[in-house]
């Protein structure tokens, strides 16, 4: 039982860590550096996948996390760094908000999460707390995408959403069946892929990366 | 055969794609469309008869009942419908030189993959494959509007809105999966779990509060995706820019296999919740996305985006229906949902025309429709008729169902406040629509120049999209004054498949 | 008899017109013609030759004809020395004021068809002067129709006086009625013909010979029909119910004083008072319309 | 033949019209209005058995498993058949020469037919899903007839329109609701039967939302804002049925809902009633009368008329629920009376304004004149219309109003003084709007048929063909046949006093006489008519034996000395109407604008421009006012909508919030 409790201890370390790349992302201005928090946070969530797997003795994580560290901690951000040089545009400054109020909505975010999952939704799974910090990245995540103005960024974003979302259904589930894993993978990555192209097309046709010149299309 | 059926798009899509002939690719696009209804109506007919499941190589991933296969007629159907319509107007732009033939291979591949995973959509028997499929629609139809037929900028901005909007709604859908099939697993274990043949039986058993989380962030997610508001920003620009053809089908069933995604969830959810939770949910959603595109359809100054906004207020009527629950009430969204798939398309299929004639999609740039194109003219009047709500065509008969159901609930103020906003709707479309279609065209004479106009009035494919347009109009007709006994049945089948009584 | 009563009226009408003359010429310091006067012009028109405008339409020839025999058909409902009257069956009071209407619509048709710009102007002032009296004239009656219990004038006749503050006001109002529909001054002027102030000289302006004829006497029969119709309304005190012979001479002698108060009232009237401005009208004619408004609500509220 | 049998031939006749309408038979076109009249005629037998038989079941059919299609039909329907039917006769004959010059003959033969039927389908309904498919159906084609000629002017008329009635449905939608909650039915007789069911207040509810749902399609005051906009824009045979029979369709709701279904009323009910007839037919006459063009003038006496059929049937409905059910009868027959009649007139004068649109292409009093010389037989119709609508005896209109002042009279008798006082009221109401509709009558028929020719058109103006004619002369005939034979209306309206009432025999009828007993007053139009037809015949003996045979000598009309009189001296339609313009101007609230330019001021006047409009008081103090608050509430609802990507997103994570805290 003591090995279990470490393991958990361990769970929230690590899920904590997930969280608070996640809310650093709201302070971070170089496009690079977003880059590497999100790198950074995927290979958080490998890991935790990997000890999780080691706690269920179960091959299909042991496959879930090899993956998620190779599409989300390599090809990814692989991907994001080559966008980012092709765009020609390092920083995303002039955000909507600034640094202290996004900081702090994010914090709100987080107890709105903590308050609203109440006590007894959930008996099984290893942790509460990983499930509210999952949901909790989801939400930063969200909320980066609407603060941020850059293109790149939103897809970023959207990226730290999917990790929480695998952060979730980890610790809810200990994964889904893996060809639904690995189909769900899949369609993220064909969507981030498609992002890429369209953040690339954006940059062509409005001579900008940034987002605030698409409201053409209104009322 | 559900395979097989999966399987036609696909390979018709991979044709299309490879040859190099826009003539031959129309065909082959015609073909793939015709093989596909002919396989799959016997395949929907015995689904609604009886759920199928399909065992071998995808077991227990793939089953079809009677509202899978009510849907999934009503994609076929679009999908014969879109392909057809498609060529004529593909050989306009074509020749107005709006689109070169790569593009078109790749309009052709993306229509019938985008046919596929709408399919896919009703033919998963797991929540998650479901979830894939659903967000393979955006990434495909994503493409389909970045495609650009109109401005390019616009088209971008649109796809962009669209794929993040809906990226974003779906990620929390399928959080909600996982803590559905967390609420599952404790009952069933990890086999199966997902699976609608498995939930249907233990529905009742799961823990409530779960499913209420799930719920909510499965509306939420499948919302945006259906277009519910306040989460339905990215349907106005995204059916505004696509290509005619494909609003049809975003507009017509795309919006549906979402919703279809929100219909099977409440089902389960509801044994568990209660229905006073899910109903008063989807009843908000609906009143919400009703009030809020009758507000826009009112003062839209464009053709598109109006009728965009009007299938918002549809998907937010079939909500209504759905919320308000009841063997009527879910008659009435589940004929809605038939009844918009037949108005709608054929709005997007003569507004494609319209643009065609008159290259603008703004309204006040659109004058005497009825004079130059009289056809279109009356079958724009009929859909528009319908869209607002107004008998005798078929979506007064829904509607009337719906507000019969929530008057036997004693709903009055869901009633009043849909009269109140069916009213501005009506005002709003017979507004916009009537300044289009009366007064007279002085502009018609030089556009006709520019446009050729051999290749728009003319030639089979031209007027067999016309066909295409008075068989929609004609169906709208007759189910406004008779509900033909097999769609009846079916859809009571699908009504004893979400387990109302 | 009684079934000739309607012919005391057509034939005894011109001399009220010529009785009412002379008093009044006498009241201001004239001589004035003979009360016979008006046979003698009737009788002179009819033997006119008649020139008539070539824009008319037969409107304009059939508008005579109608107007008299309109009035000579309001005649025959009337009780005049008799409420045994046997025509009374054909119309009621409302009935009566519908032909009065008749008459009216038919003379303001045939004074536009002239197309000049008098007959227009007379015939524009003549409808809007009818939409004051008519429902002043209306509610003055139901008053005494619902004290009646009946809406027949020989029966409202035949019930008898019945005096209460009700029947005051809407007598007052009644009176009024008359001299607007009889174009008497302060409403209008029947004496001038001066472009400017004249409503009834104005419509028949076209009018030679015996269609002349025939509107003026129409116009006499109505003012007398007017005057009788007041009293049987109002003060149906001495009016026969029966056909005896001494009964009818009694109500013959009374209706021919009670004739002859009308005349020195209407020439009274008309000496003492002037015309009005017509844009003033509504102030005294809508005053009368709020008298008989009164009238008929302190009936009913006060039941008398 | 059992009246199925007509119904279905009725029906035939009517879709085989609609059909050989849109086949491409140019020749024939002109003549599917012979099947449309035989429909009529086939409705018209219809008509007599429902009338004079038990109610029954016509016609029914599955809509789905949920709903039914049923017609059916009583002495109300009947009645409502019969008039639609004598109107239809006469105007599809007109239409035959009225359509020849039109455009879109196909179109015009297939809407007239479907319109036709879709009115004889409202008041045949049994259930309220059929009454809403009829009555929007009937609604929607009028919709394109009233556009039908594609003009930007006659699309926002329509617009106007079909939002009004849209706005009505919706509240009949609910009262009908309201109705099937309690009752648990949706069939019109089931619902009559279990009315009692109906909690008071929502029976009050119910009452007050038909008062505006089907007033807004009858017409009234303020509901009527629509009317002279869509009637004038429809082509003439279109504007007389519309007038003349489908406003009639809001009358036939009202009267099926609140005093069929719901059956006695609280007072206050009639008391409503009357007053909504009240100030409906002063103000529709008033502002009839400001109107110079002839369609305009001819929808605001609709109002007029609608409100007169209101004070009828208002009476009814206030001496019903006093218990005095004689009085009640003779104040239902008054209003029913009056409906047939003006569907008759009304459709006359329509059709007669048709005539003259078709000979002088100008819908304007103003350039109209002298008319009546060109156009005899035309002339004379719209005169007999004119005497009818003014209610002057021996014409129709003066029958029905007769007794409805008969009726309103009768109010002394009522046991409550809020009856006894408003009652008489009314019939002061109505003998001012006697006395506006009669000027307005002189104007219409004086300035545009009389006088002299106002411009080209109006000089060369050619009688219309004949079976327009006939067509009129049909109407005609009737306004005189029914003003003259009262006894013979009253053989049809008797059922639907039994079935309302439950009386028969009051009014009564002897010979040529109507009578009221309780009034013990008579009248006898056929006797007035005799009378003045015999004066004239004496009155001309008369003036020949004593003045002999006179010349009659014709020369111009007098113009003070000045050569020769120009049309333009003519008394116009304006200044007509000026004297009432000013005496009413608290109600027209009337503005003019006078522009002079000078060449040396102030001797030498250049021009002078006049311009003077009376306030249209509804329009623009609570019409306007409501659009242009929603369409401010929509441009602020529509910064919602801005393209921020990230506002939209901020709407996913707020909703989520939202639903976060207060769902779970």
């Amino acid at each position: 039982m003591k090995n279990w409790i470490g393991a958990f201890s361990v769970i929230d370390f690590i899920s904590v860590g997930i969280l608070i790349t996640a809310v650093a992302m709201n302070a971070l201005r170089r496009l690079e550096s977003c880059v590497k928090a999100y790198t950074l946070n995927s290979w958080l969530l490998s890991s935790l996948i990997a000890i999780v797997a080691f706690m269920m003795g179960e091959t299909h994580l042991y496959i879930a996390s090899f993956v998620t560290l190779l599409s989300k901690g390599i090809l990814i951000p692989m991907f994001l760094r080559r966008i980012v040089k092709q765009i020609k545009v390092t920083h995303d400054v002039d955000p909507y908000i600034s640094n202290a109020l996004s900081l702090t909505i994010s914090g709100i975010l987080v107890a709105v999460v903590y308050t609203s999952l109440k006590e007894g939704i959930f008996v099984a799974g290893f942790s509460k707390n990983v499930l509210q910090i999952s949901i909790a990245v989801i939400f930063i995540g969200l909320f980066i995408m609407i603060t941020r103005k850059k293109a790149i960024t939103q897809v970023i974003g959207l990226l730290f959403m999917e990790n929480g979302l695998f952060l979730a259904g980890f610790s809810l589930t200990f994964g889904m069946p893996t060809v639904i894993e690995l189909g769900v993978l899949f369609d993220m990555l064909m969507g981030v892929i498609i992002l890429g192209i369209f953040t690339i097309q954006i940059r062509r046709a409005f001579a900008s990366a940034d987002l605030d010149k698409l409201t053409i299309l209104k009322g | 055969m559900m395979i097989t059926i999966l399987l036609i798009p696909i390979v018709t899509a991979i044709l299309c794609y490879l040859l190099r002939n826009h003539r031959l690719i129309g065909y082959v696009n015609l073909g793939g469309a015709v093989i596909l209804s002919i396989v799959a109506v016997p395949v929907i007919v015995s689904a609604i008869a009886s759920p199928i499941g399909h065992s071998g190589m995808f077991n227990g991933m793939f089953y079809m009942d009677a509202l899978s296969g009510y849907i999934m007629a009503m994609v076929i159907f679009l999908g014969l419908a879109s392909s057809i319509y498609s060529i004529s107007y593909l050989e306009h732009e074509l020749n107005a030189g709006l689109i070169d033939i790569k593009g078109l291979r790749r309009y052709y591949a993306l229509l019938h993959l985008f046919i596929f995973t709408m399919l896919l959509v009703t033919a998963a028997n797991n929540l998650a494959l479901m979830w894939i499929a659903i967000e393979a629609t955006t990434i495909v139809s994503a493409l389909l509007i970045g495609l650009g037929f109109t401005k390019r900028k616009l088209a971008i901005e649109a796809a962009w809105k669209y794929i993040i909007l809906c990226t974003v709604g779906i990620t929390f859908a399928l959080l909600g999966i996982f803590i559905a099939y967390y609420a599952s697993i404790a009952i069933v274990g990890t086999e199966g779990a997902l699976n609608w043949t498995e939930l249907k039986g233990i529905a009742a058993k799961l823990n409530p509060s779960t499913m209420r989380l799930a719920f909510i962030f499965i509306l939420v997610g499948y919302g945006t995706k259906a277009g519910l508001a306040p989460v339905h920003n990215w349907l106005p620009d995204a059916h505004s820019q696509a290509p005619s053809p494909i609003s049809a089908m975003l507009s017509g069933i795309l919006l549906n296999t979402a919703f279809y995604g929100i219909m099977r969830f409440t089902s389960i959810v509801e044994p568990s919740t209660g229905s006073v939770f899910t109903g008063n949910l989807l009843i908000l959603f609906g009143i919400i996305s009703i009030a809020i595109s009758s507000i826009f359809i009112l003062v839209q100054e464009n053709y598109k985006r109006l009728l965009a906004y009007s299938s918002i207020e549809h998907m937010g009527i079939i909500s209504l229906g759905l919320g308000i629950g009841g063997p009527i009430g879910i008659y009435g969204a589940l004929l809605h949902i038939l009844n918009h798939a037949l108005s709608k398309p054929l709005m997007f299929f003569a507004s494609g025309k319209i643009q065609a004639h008159y290259g603008s999609t703004k309204i006040e740039n659109v004058n005497g429709v009825l004079s130059s194109m009289p056809l279109l003219g009356i079958l724009t009047f009929i859909g528009a008729l319908s869209l607002s709500g107004t008998p005798p065509f078929n979506i007064f008969i829904s509607e009337f169902a719906i507000l019969k159901a929530a008057v036997d609930k004693g709903m009055w103020h869901v009633v009043g406040l849909f009269l109140f906003f069916a009213v501005i709707v009506f005002y709003g479309i017979l507004s916009g629509f009537g300044r289009m279609l009366f007064g007279r065209t002085q502009n018609t004479e030089d556009r006709a120049q520019n446009t050729d106009k051999e290749s728009l009035s003319s030639g089979f494919w031209f007027m067999a999209s016309d066909l295409i347009m008075v068989l929609m109009a004609l169906l709208i007709i007759i189910l406004g004054f008779r509900i033909p006994d097999f769609i009846d049945g079916t859809i009571k089948a699908c009504i004893n498949v979400l387990g109302v009584k | 008899m009684q079934y000739f009563q309607f012919l005391i009226i057509i034939i005894l009408s011109p001399l009220i017109q010529g009785t009412i003359k002379k008093l009044k010429a006498n009241m201001q310091g004239r001589v004035g013609p003979g009360i016979f006067q008006p046979y003698y012009d009737l009788i002179r028109l009819l033997k006119k030759d008649m020139v008539i405008s070539n824009v008319t339409s037969w409107i304009f020839k059939a508008t005579p004809y109608i107007v008299f025999t309109s009035t000579v058909a309001a005649s025959m409902i009337v009780p005049v020395i008799t409420t045994e009257s046997p025509f009374d069956v054909m119309g009621d009071v409302i009935a009566l004021i519908y032909i009065f209407a008749l008459g009216i619509f038919f003379m303001a048709l045939a004074s536009l068809d002239a197309a000049t710009a008098f007959g227009g102007e007379g015939s524009s002032r003549e409808m809007t002067v009818a939409i004051l009296v008519e429902p002043m004239m209306m509610l003055s009656i139901f008053t005494a129709a619902i004290s009646a219990g009946s809406t027949n004038i020989s029966r409202i006749a035949g019930s008898g006086l019945i005096f209460s503050p009700s029947h005051v006001l809407a007598l007052t109002a009644f009176l009024v009625a008359i001299i607007a529909e009889t174009g008497r001054i302060p409403v209008d002027n029947p004496d001038t013909h001066l472009e400017l102030t004249m409503i009834h000289e104005g419509m028949v302006l076209e009018y030679s010979g015996r269609y002349l004829a025939l509107m003026e006497w129409a116009h006499y029969m109505k003012q007398m029909l007017l005057f009788t119709i007041a009293f049987d309304i109002f003060f149906p005190i001495g009016i026969a119910n029966n056909v005896e012979i001494s009964g009818l001479a009694m109500s013959s002698g009374i209706y021919i004083l009670k004739m002859l108060f009308m005349a020195v009232l209407m020439a009274l009237i008309e000496s003492t008072r002037a015309k009005m401005r017509f844009f003033q009208l509504p102030s005294i004619l809508g005053g009368a319309f709020v008298m008989a408004l009164l009238s008929v609500l302190t009936y009913i509220m006060m039941g008398k | 033949m059992d009246p199925e049998s007509y119904l279905y031939i009725g029906i035939l006749f009517f879709l085989l019209g609609a059909v050989i309408s849109l086949l491409p038979l140019p020749k024939v076109k002109n003549y599917t209005y012979i099947l449309s009249s035989t429909g009529a005629l086939s409705f018209a037998l219809l008509s007599l058995h429902l009338l004079f038989a038990t109610p029954r079941n016509l016609f029914s059919a599955q809509i789905s498993s949920l709903f039914n299609l049923a017609f059916s039909g009583d002495a109300i329907s009947g009645f409502f058949v019969l008039t639609i039917s004598i109107l239809t006769f006469a105007v599809s004959i007109y239409s035959i020469g009225y359509i020849r010059d039109l455009k879109n003959k196909g179109l015009m033969g297939f809407l007239f037919n479907i319109f036709i039927l879709s009115m004889y389908a409202v008041v045949l309904s049994g259930n309220i899903i059929t009454f809403l498919i009829s009555w929007e159906t009937m609604s929607i084609v009028s919709y394109f007839l009233v556009t039908f000629d594609r003009e930007g002017k006659s699309a926002k008329a329509g617009l106007i329109y079909a939002v009004m009635t849209h706005i009505g449905t919706a509240f009949i939608i609910i009262l009908f609701f309201l109705l099937y909650r309690y009752t648990g039915s949706m069939n019109f007789s089931d619902m009559k039967n279990l009315s009692s069911q109906i909690p008071e207040n929502l029976r009050n509810l119910v009452f007050v939302f038909s008062i505006i749902g089907f007033g807004t399609k009858a017409g009234i005051i303020p509901l009527h804002t629509w009317l002279p906009k869509a009637h004038p824009a429809a082509p003439s045979n279109i504007s007389a049925l519309m007038s003349g029979v489908m406003i009639k369709t809001g009358i036939y709701g009202f009267i099926r809902i609140s005093m069929d279904v719901l059956g006695q009323g609280p007072e206050w009910w009639g008391i409503a009633v009357i007053v909504i007839g009240a100030a409906s037919s002063i103000l529709g006459v008033m502002y009839a009368l400001m109107e110079h063009d002839l369609k305009r003038l001819l929808a605001y006496h609709s109002v007029e008329n609608i409100g007169i059929i209101l004070l009828g049937l208002g009476a009814s409905m206030m001496f019903k629920s006093n218990g005095l059910y004689t009085l009640s009868a003779i104040a239902l027959i008054a209003g029913f009376y009056h409906t047939i009649n003006h569907a008759v007139f009304k459709g006359l004068l329509f059709l007669g304004a048709g005539s003259v649109m078709h000979a002088t292409h100008t819908k304007n009093m103003e350039d109209m004149g002298g008319l009546l010389k060109s156009m005899p037989y035309t002339g004379l119709f719209f005169l007999i219309g004119s005497i009818s609508i003014c209610a002057l005896p021996p014409f129709n209109g003066f029958v029905s109003e007769w007794l409805t002042y008969q009726s309103l009279l009768l109010g002394f008798k009522s046991p409550s003084i809020t009856s006894k006082i408003i009652s008489p009221l009314g019939g002061a109401a109505l003998a001012l709007t006697g006395a506006l509709a009669a000027a307005c009558f002189v104007k219409a028929f004086g300035i545009s048929f009389l006088g002299m020719p106002r411009n080209k058109h109006a000089e060369n103006a050619k009688e219309s063909s004949l079976s327009m004619i006939i067509g009129m002369g049909i109407l005609a005939f009737s306004c005189l046949l029914f003003g003259i034979f009262p006894g013979m209306v009253l053989t049809v309206l008797q059922p639907v006093s039994f079935m309302l009432t439950g009386l028969y025999g009051t009014p009564y009828q002897q010979g040529s006489l109507l009578g009221i007993s309780e009034t013990f007053s008579t009248i006898s139009p056929m006797a007035i008519l005799i009378t003045l037809i015999v004066m004239s015949f004496a009155t001309i003996i008369f003036i020949s034996s004593i003045g002999g045979k006179r010349k009659i000598v014709y020369g111009d009309s007098w113009d003070c000395g000045i050569p020769a009189l120009t049309p333009r001296m003519q008394y116009t339609a304006t200044a007509f109407t000026k004297p009432i313009r000013m005496i009413f101007k608290r109600i027209y609230l009337p503005r003019r604008e006078l522009k002079v330019s000078y060449l040396v001021k102030p001797f030498f006047v250049k021009s002078i421009e006049y311009k003077g409009e009376i306030t249209p008081f509804f329009d623009r103090y609570i019409y306007e006012p409501v659009i242009v608050f929603i369409h401010r509430i929509a441009e602020r609802v529509k910064l919602l909508q801005s393209g921020s990507l990230h506002l939209y997103l901020a709407y996913i994570l707020i909703t989520l919030i939202l639903l976060l805290i207060f769902g779970t």
